[in-house]
């Protein structure tokens, strides 16, 4: 019953920014992925998510995002993400997702290392 | 009329214990109790985080994996140490379903789970990576897995 | 090994079971879950922190009237209404103490109280103020203080 | 073992106020208390309690307000409160302490209406 995962599509400097609220488990995971291949479709390479809404996340969540990464990948673009709390961003090295997906502190931060 | 609670498994030592229907996003009240436990004990905000993520993958585990004809999990939360100069947190997470094997449970690489069609499979290793101490007994009566976080 | 669960007396229904010793604080603990229930059946911000308050002084009174001999109570969580239309929350607090007679309570009165000696009173009150429907069965096994919230 | 509540003492246009921090249960009463007679002991006949840092109170940390609320008045003196929660403003209302202490929004208009 808890809120549904909310995804908002910004642009910066050319870099697409997925803003993200709420809980990241099986549904709010699947909302992300359908957003991000919304983008990807539309031609998109390269992904932000700011995870500056989401303070709570699932190892179910997390796998579709590894799902979001594998597909980014095949076309050689990019997933990177942006002010994960610290224990999101710990769970992330833990998976050792942290090589395969950049991680910077806030969106300016990510846009510096990947507008292009 | 007023049911003795004395009788309740739970009763035993001084700790806390929840039950909870294996619903979705129960396990978000598992981790707010857990949050709340954290606080008391007065540890650090981003310890207790840690806490409730690792609460918030053995409750669904229990919901996806145990087929528990009960459908309920239970949780015991335990202060360790003095009450006054507390050393953590110990929690237990309890399913009387199927059980597993933990030996058998093969580790996840990141490398491989990126070509597999299997993505899954990340929890117990979250849980090992965020908590001090990790405790998994398990048989054809049911799981616990018991975690503990020190401040 | 693993314990079975499903002998819990809190087994029956849908429910969440939360058993705290009676401790300084761990009133928060059993409002911090409260909490969590009410965000899950997104109940307003002010409705949850209404409902907060209700545990906590129900919670406040078996720690400190109960004389409970096993030092703990228990609350019951219940989501009323449809699973996917929630209606509202049902909270009970138990304790197996000692017990009062309700209809005995003198109705606090802030003049009277801020003359008198005895300032303290006003748990009840409040607990009625603030929820929308208020039981209380209380024998000399104990009492069960049942509280309802409609979204 | 929570936290205790912390007081903080100001003064604003000739005004004392009393800034809470924390759960105001029997500790936390005792100690704003304790703060509130050092202000009258110090000759102090009106007190502002600023609640912003309280969200949760209970039933006998507020009882000890009742008796601030009345050695105050002894003394001809006031006690006002700003900065409720909602759910403290209700809790007030329903024990009829509203008619006993000034309630006010925040401290700007706490002080507009009590600064000497
Ligand atoms: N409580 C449980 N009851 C039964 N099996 C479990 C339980 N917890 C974990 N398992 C087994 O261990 C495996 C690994 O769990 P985990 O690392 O959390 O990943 P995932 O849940 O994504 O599969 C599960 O797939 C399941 O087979
Ligand atoms: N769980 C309980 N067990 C025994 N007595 C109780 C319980 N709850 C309330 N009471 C009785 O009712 C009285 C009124 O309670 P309340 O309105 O909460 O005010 P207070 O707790 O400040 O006295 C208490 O003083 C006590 O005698």
């Amino acid at each position: 019953m808890t809120e549904t995962l909310k995804v908002a599509v910004h642009e910066r400097d050319g870099l697409t920014i997925l803003r993200t609220e709420g809980y990241i488990n099986n549904q709010g995971g699947e909302e992300i992925a359908r957003v991000a291949y919304e983008q990807i479709d539309q031609g998109r390479r390269v992904l932000l998510l700011d995870l500056a809404g989401t303070k709570i996340v699932n190892s179910i969540g997390i796998s579709i995002l590894i799902e979001i990464i594998e597909k980014i990948m095949e076309i050689d673009g990019k997933l990177a993400f942006c002010c994960l709390t610290p224990t999101i961003e710990k769970t992330f090295n833990i998976m050792g997702l942290a090589q395969y997906a950049g991680i910077y502190p806030d969106e300016s931060a990510a846009v510096a290392a990947l507008a292009a | 009329m007023v049911e003795d609670v004395r009788d309740s498994s739970s009763a035993q030592g001084r700790h806390i214990t929840l039950t909870l229907p294996m619903a979705a996003d129960m396990e978000l009240t598992a981790s707010k109790t857990a949050c709340a436990l954290g606080e008391h004990i007065r540890m650090s905000a981003d310890k207790v985080d840690e806490v409730r993520m690792a609460v918030v993958e053995a409750c669904i585990n229990a919901f996806e994996h145990s087929k528990a004809e009960n459908e309920q999990v239970r949780i015991d939360f335990r202060v360790l140490g003095d009450e006054s100069e507390p050393d953590g947190l110990e929690i237990a997470v309890r399913d009387s379903g199927v059980g597993f094997m933990p030996d058998q449970v093969a580790e996840p690489a990141i490398e491989e789970k990126l070509k597999s069609n299997r993505k899954r499979g990340w929890g117990l290793k979250i849980i090992g990576g965020l908590m001090d101490e990790v405790n998994i007994e398990s048989d054809e009566h049911g799981t616990v897995v018991t975690m503990r976080k020190m401040r």
